[in-house]
């Protein structure tokens, strides 16, 4: 199967992230952004028709409402953290459009391999918001048994994969995922998400590499945010462009306007569609913007200007497909507010709930090191047990 | 009964659970069509072809990695190793997913995979084809790590293993894969993980000991005879779960305590056992817990018969606990 | 005397001997112009440039591979870490360069150079932020371990670290790193590697520790005052080489021991340190050699405080001890 | 600087390595490797006059002994392994012209990062034969004092850097090297060697993506022997070539003939020009072929074809550049009887003298791995001193 119908070009150009303070010569104007990448919605909001895919009007609002959704928790969740509601927390304002338009192309049975900033992908996938809720929280609800920090989630009802910090250490399991649907003849996929800094780990390369060699059915997104912590992509590599990396591995590298919903849609289902049948994997570098910190305990101020800020600001993703859909007759302000006000109420009545819920016990420390506890930690959690009651008299 | 020794046992275990179990894959550089630098994995791509036999890229982290994808997806992988010194870097794909991935989901995903890999000295293999490592894996919350050192044990405990819940780093001592031959029963049998096997009974001293230096530990108990000292030999099997049972009954009927490793002394599992022993039969020692084991240096070329635990060091330290 | 915390004790010893010594280089994540993100290196990108102070590419293989090539030709790299947690992909570089680059080439090449990482929990960091994983270097032969409790001894210790002629790995007590502060002398000044401190002296049991612990150990150590019961308490400061000669001391002394460590307890380097004692004072002992340590899990999120070693745990080790 | 004029290709092709039992679909023919790489003495023996390198008579012929030395040394070596008078050995016949054109290159205060298969390297750098025996027979004369297997050198007075096993791992180091060549402002550079298989490893992917990123003046020459132990290289990748591999890292990527002597000197000058002048990296991928097995542990039967070493035989470097030399009327058959006896006289003469230096110390074992040593170490040596003298008594 031939993909040049949609591959525009892997692209030449990631030096727009430097910034102002950089020292280098490679410095440049962050006027580069447009070209060389695919877009459906262009920023004076122009339609390539070509491209478009055709979603009905019912999947166009739940893209937005999702986007919705998942900005509207985001700012919630820095305020929880802020208040000590919550530990820690990552935020993913700004990458909603990649997240949600390339999560949305798979389907349910497919996989989904994510990072610790992929929220937006968790809630098109139809996660209860309580179980996100409980997570953050690590209370007794929480799937992941208050084991995990905040944002380390997973969750087997959608096919989400359990989330580890090491970054790219998840890519060599994705493709693992995949070679197995494989020899199981499923025509499933897997999608695997990592960002701009992922690039650069050992396990990247492995990924990709027994990808290409076995031609398994994954789907690599990566999130060129632009920002690994501190770190523009203009030093993390000095390759053109993400895109490109996937040559190395003999397959197709697909660049796209990541604050375009609709574009990384299009190339995600192209890509499934080709991986479903047989085509191997494909790299979709979307480029995108975190418009807030790396993380609760990250001060971006110390690396980026507020012209950058500024910048990504008007290429809002949420406004872009709101232009789009006003434009489709799909979006008015009466939409909005409803969207808005039943978005809030739905996250505020998760919260309190789970609130509410107790941290789990001090027991469960033991479980699940193994599929049975061993003598050996048994007698740990008794040791453990003891000296709470021993605190109790 | 038919005699073999421990390559073939691997082999049998392989070959015999892949014909029964169709989740089983191997994978692993040159286990395909070569068979396996020692020969381990011969005769499987022929049997099970190319989707069950995988020659991989020479990338570890790549192949732990994607066997984790594959155990998460319900096949049964078995990655190879070629030499254990070969598997760091696939550490962090070890201590990071392999170890954690069910405590961390809840208990909502797991990956059971049982990693091969010829280990330890003894071959003239030099720094980087001799290593013991396996007290990193002991030190790594998730992991089971067996050790065989008899083709009995090999086989029903690579069994056990390719059967067992839970991610499990399997040791083969490269040194003694063709040098130790022994009968097994015919058709399916499994050794229990978690179990020491008490290797030879005596009342004087305990010698702990697992893989190869079994067989170091076994030679001099014999030569001791001839002192008049009768020594228990206790073969670990699985340094995790540990018998601690096991070794505690030995030790509190010696009161006398030897452990032999490979591994370079300081924090080399010997440490462990002897910390377990302090902390729960301290009572009953008549001496010190003295450690036979490899020295605190990169493994040595030339002169490697020097630096491996061997009879005469055993033996010395049988002495000196006789005479404490 | 100045009081300062650690960070800044870490901080005044790279900016202080970067301006003596200009081999210095420093390596690693965000290193640069964020200047870490636990601010450890703030300042030095302004001072010293982007090329003395590199914020590199995001893998720790990498950084570790080209901080031991340009300890080759010259330089004095100072890789940072920035959790211990993510050092793992660079275990390889570590084992198999690092630790045997100047044995292997029979002392032709060798590769000076201190990794920094902040380690432990305590600062509600899960899994993948809060361990301890000390036992795996100690267990490599060719590194040394340094592991610093106060400012004093951080900013000596690193100090000497940086002079050192040996590959060391230098872990910072996160936990603690604002928490504990403490006077030090204007200008330079050393503290040898090698050499454990007495932190507090006392008759009836020996406490042993490092790190964060340290602090644990003293408050536990004046809580058991309380019942008449004095302490010994024995800051290691460096793992490895290891102050055998000050532990026998302190158990000869008093012939009880705990050990506290955060790290899992099976194969943690308590277990050296316990085995070192049962090898050579065992006749002092006057009852078990007792561990206070992390669980054999990974390290939980919601639970932290029930997972690590607290003044309780170690009252309760001590009462245990008197009582034996 | 522009690098186009050598830069005739990374080239599309690498299946050529597939052996006939190779059961996949991708197997092709071994005619096809002619063809998009650089070469300067065709098979048929024309010369491309317009890359030719113009190097003196006496530079000619020194490269032509060093490759018969090192071709009669493998062939000895291979002999003294059977004979149990080394414990192990690598042989590297075939790919003379790849070490000794590529190093050659290269000035004495250049370094080198060589693998475990680069004796041709270290000796055209100089090295004394008796040095290279000695550290095969791991006696006391041994550079490396026998503390590791054959083939595991290091070299310091030719600046030819430690090996170790593990594949990949002196790529980082080598980077790192050059790195700080850059940073002392000195104008040499380094030459890092490996092997196809070596393509897949983390190490390279970091190795490359640093050197790309500070523009290292490193080299990396890569011999791609078409085998990795009983990998073909087309199992190793998917990528259509291995040279394409160094665009995604940002530098370029050369394909030559690599048994072809003056392609692979020519390729490398311009590298190391280039390099040495600030314009960081290069990749060589040199074609070349393992004639014999991957070490004398490992038999090749078990997965290459008769027609296949037939093929490369038909390739032999040496054969290749000594038509080349005869044209130019520097070889004719006394020259070449002359050069083998030098060479089998010195080598025999080096075997003898070192077979009679006895093996290093036991309390060698305990020096070296810290600078000084520490006191657990004396304690361990006096122990296993103490077993001696009591085995003595
Ligand atoms: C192996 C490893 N090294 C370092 C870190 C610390 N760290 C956490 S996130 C991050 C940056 C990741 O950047 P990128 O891949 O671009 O993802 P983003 O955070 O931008 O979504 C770093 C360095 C880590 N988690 N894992
Ligand atoms: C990390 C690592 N894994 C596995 C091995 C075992 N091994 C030794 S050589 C080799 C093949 C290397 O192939 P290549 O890089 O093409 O070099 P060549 O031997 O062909 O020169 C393998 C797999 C090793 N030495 N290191
Ligand atoms: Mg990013
Ligand atoms: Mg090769």
């Amino acid at each position: 199967m031939n993909s040049s119908h949609y591959l525009i070009d892997s692209g030449r150009r990631n030096r727009r992230f430097l910034t102002q303070t950089e020292q280098q010569e490679e410095q440049e104007s962050l006027s580069h952004i447009e070209g060389d990448m695919l877009q459906v919605i262009s920023l004076e909001g122009k339609i390539n028709a070509q491209l478009e895919p055709k979603l009905s009007v019912e999947d166009l609002k739940k893209l937005y409402k999702t986007m919705v959704l998942t900005r509207v928790l985001d700012t919630k969740c820095m305020n929880m953290q802020r208040q000590g509601r919550i530990g820690f927390y990552v935020p993913c304002a700004g990458q909603e459009a990649a997240q949600i338009g390339s999560a949305f192309a798979a389907t349910a049975e497919d996989w989904i391999v994510p990072t610790y900033r992929d929220q937006g992908v968790a809630l098109i996938r139809g996660l209860d918001l309580r179980k996100l809720i409980a997570h953050l929280m690590g209370n007794s609800s929480d799937s992941m048994m208050g084991k995990q920090m905040p944002n380390h989630w997973g969750f087997s009802e959608i096919h989400f994969m359990s989330v580890a910090s090491p970054i790219a250490a998840q890519l060599p399991v994705a493709t693992g995922i995949a070679m197995s649907m494989k020899l199981k003849k499923k025509d499933t996929i897997v999608l695997a998400y990592h960002g701009d800094g992922a690039t650069s780990e050992g396990d990247f390369h492995a990924a990709y590499n027994f990808a290409g060699v076995y031609k398994a059915p994954v789907i690599f997104i990566c999130e060129n945010n632009g920002w690994a912590i501190s770190v523009p992509v203009a030093r993390q590599t000095a390759a053109a462009t993400l895109a490109i990396k996937a040559e190395a591995y003999g397959f197709d590298g697909v660049r796209v306007d990541g604050n375009d919903i609709l574009a990384v849609y299009k190339a995600t289902k192209l890509a499934i569609d080709r991986a479903r049948s047989g085509g191997g994997p494909t790299m979709i570098e979307c480029l995108t913007y975190r418009m807030g910190p790396h993380s609760t305990s990250d001060d971006p101020t110390k690396y980026r200007t507020k012209e950058e800020i500024e910048f990504w600001k008007k290429r809002d993703p949420i406004e872009r497909f709101k232009n789009y859909l006003e434009l489709r007759g799909v979006w008015n302000q009466d939409f909005e507010n409803k969207a808005r006000t039943v978005v809030d109420e739905e996250i505020n009545r998760a919260i309190e709930e789970e609130e509410k819920i107790p941290p789990p016990e001090t027991s469960s420390i033991f479980k699940d090191v193994y599929a049975e506890e061993p003598a050996s930690l048994r007698e740990q959690e008794k040791e453990e047990l003891s000296y709470e009651s021993s605190s109790k008299e | 009964m038919p005699t073999i020794n421990i390559v073939q046992a691997v082999n049998q275990a392989l070959k015999e659970e892949m014909r029964r179990d169709d989740r089983i894959v191997v994978l692993g550089e040159d286990v395909g069509r070569d068979g396996g630098v020692f020969r381990a994995t011969e005769g499987l791509y022929d049997e099970f072809g190319p989707d069950r036999v995988m020659d991989t890229p020479l990338a570890e982290s790549g192949i732990i990695g994607t066997a984790i994808g594959m155990a998460i997806y319900g096949l049964n992988p078995v990655p190879e190793i070629q030499f254990l010194d070969f598997i760091y870097p696939a550490f962090d794909q070890i201590v990071t997913n392999l170890a954690k991935l069910r405590y961390r989901s809840g208990g909502q995903y797991s990956c059971h995979l049982v990693v091969r890999a010829p280990y330890g000295g003894g071959i003239k293999g030099g720094h980087y084809h001799s290593q013991s490592s396996e007290a990193y894996f002991t030190h790594t919350a998730g992991l089971k790590v067996v050790i065989p050192s008899s083709p009995y044990d090999t086989k029903g405990l690579l069994l056990s293993s390719l059967r067992d819940p839970d991610p499990i780093i399997f040791l083969e001592p490269k040194r003694i894969y063709r040098a130790v031959k022994g009968e097994i029963p015919e058709g399916e049998f499994t050794v229990p993980i978690g179990k020491a096997r008490i290797a030879r009974e005596g009342r004087d001293v305990s010698i702990l000991a697992y893989g190869a230096m079994l067989h170091v530990a076994m030679d001099a108990a014999e030569a001791a005879k001839k002192n008049g000292v009768e020594a228990d030999v206790v073969d670990l099997r699985t340094l995790v779960p540990l018998d601690i049972d096991a070794i505690l009954s030995s030790v509190q009927k010696t009161g006398r305590v030897i452990i032999v490793h490979e591994a370079p002394r300081t924090s080399g599992f010997g440490a462990e056992i002897s910390a377990q022993i302090a902390e729960r039969a301290i009572e009953y020692l008549k001496g010190p817990i003295l450690r036979v084991t490899g020295y605190d240096t990169p493994f040595p070329y030339t002169l490697e018969e020097y630096y491996l635990p061997s009879v005469p060091k055993v033996l010395k330290a049988i002495e000196k606990l006789m005479q404490y």
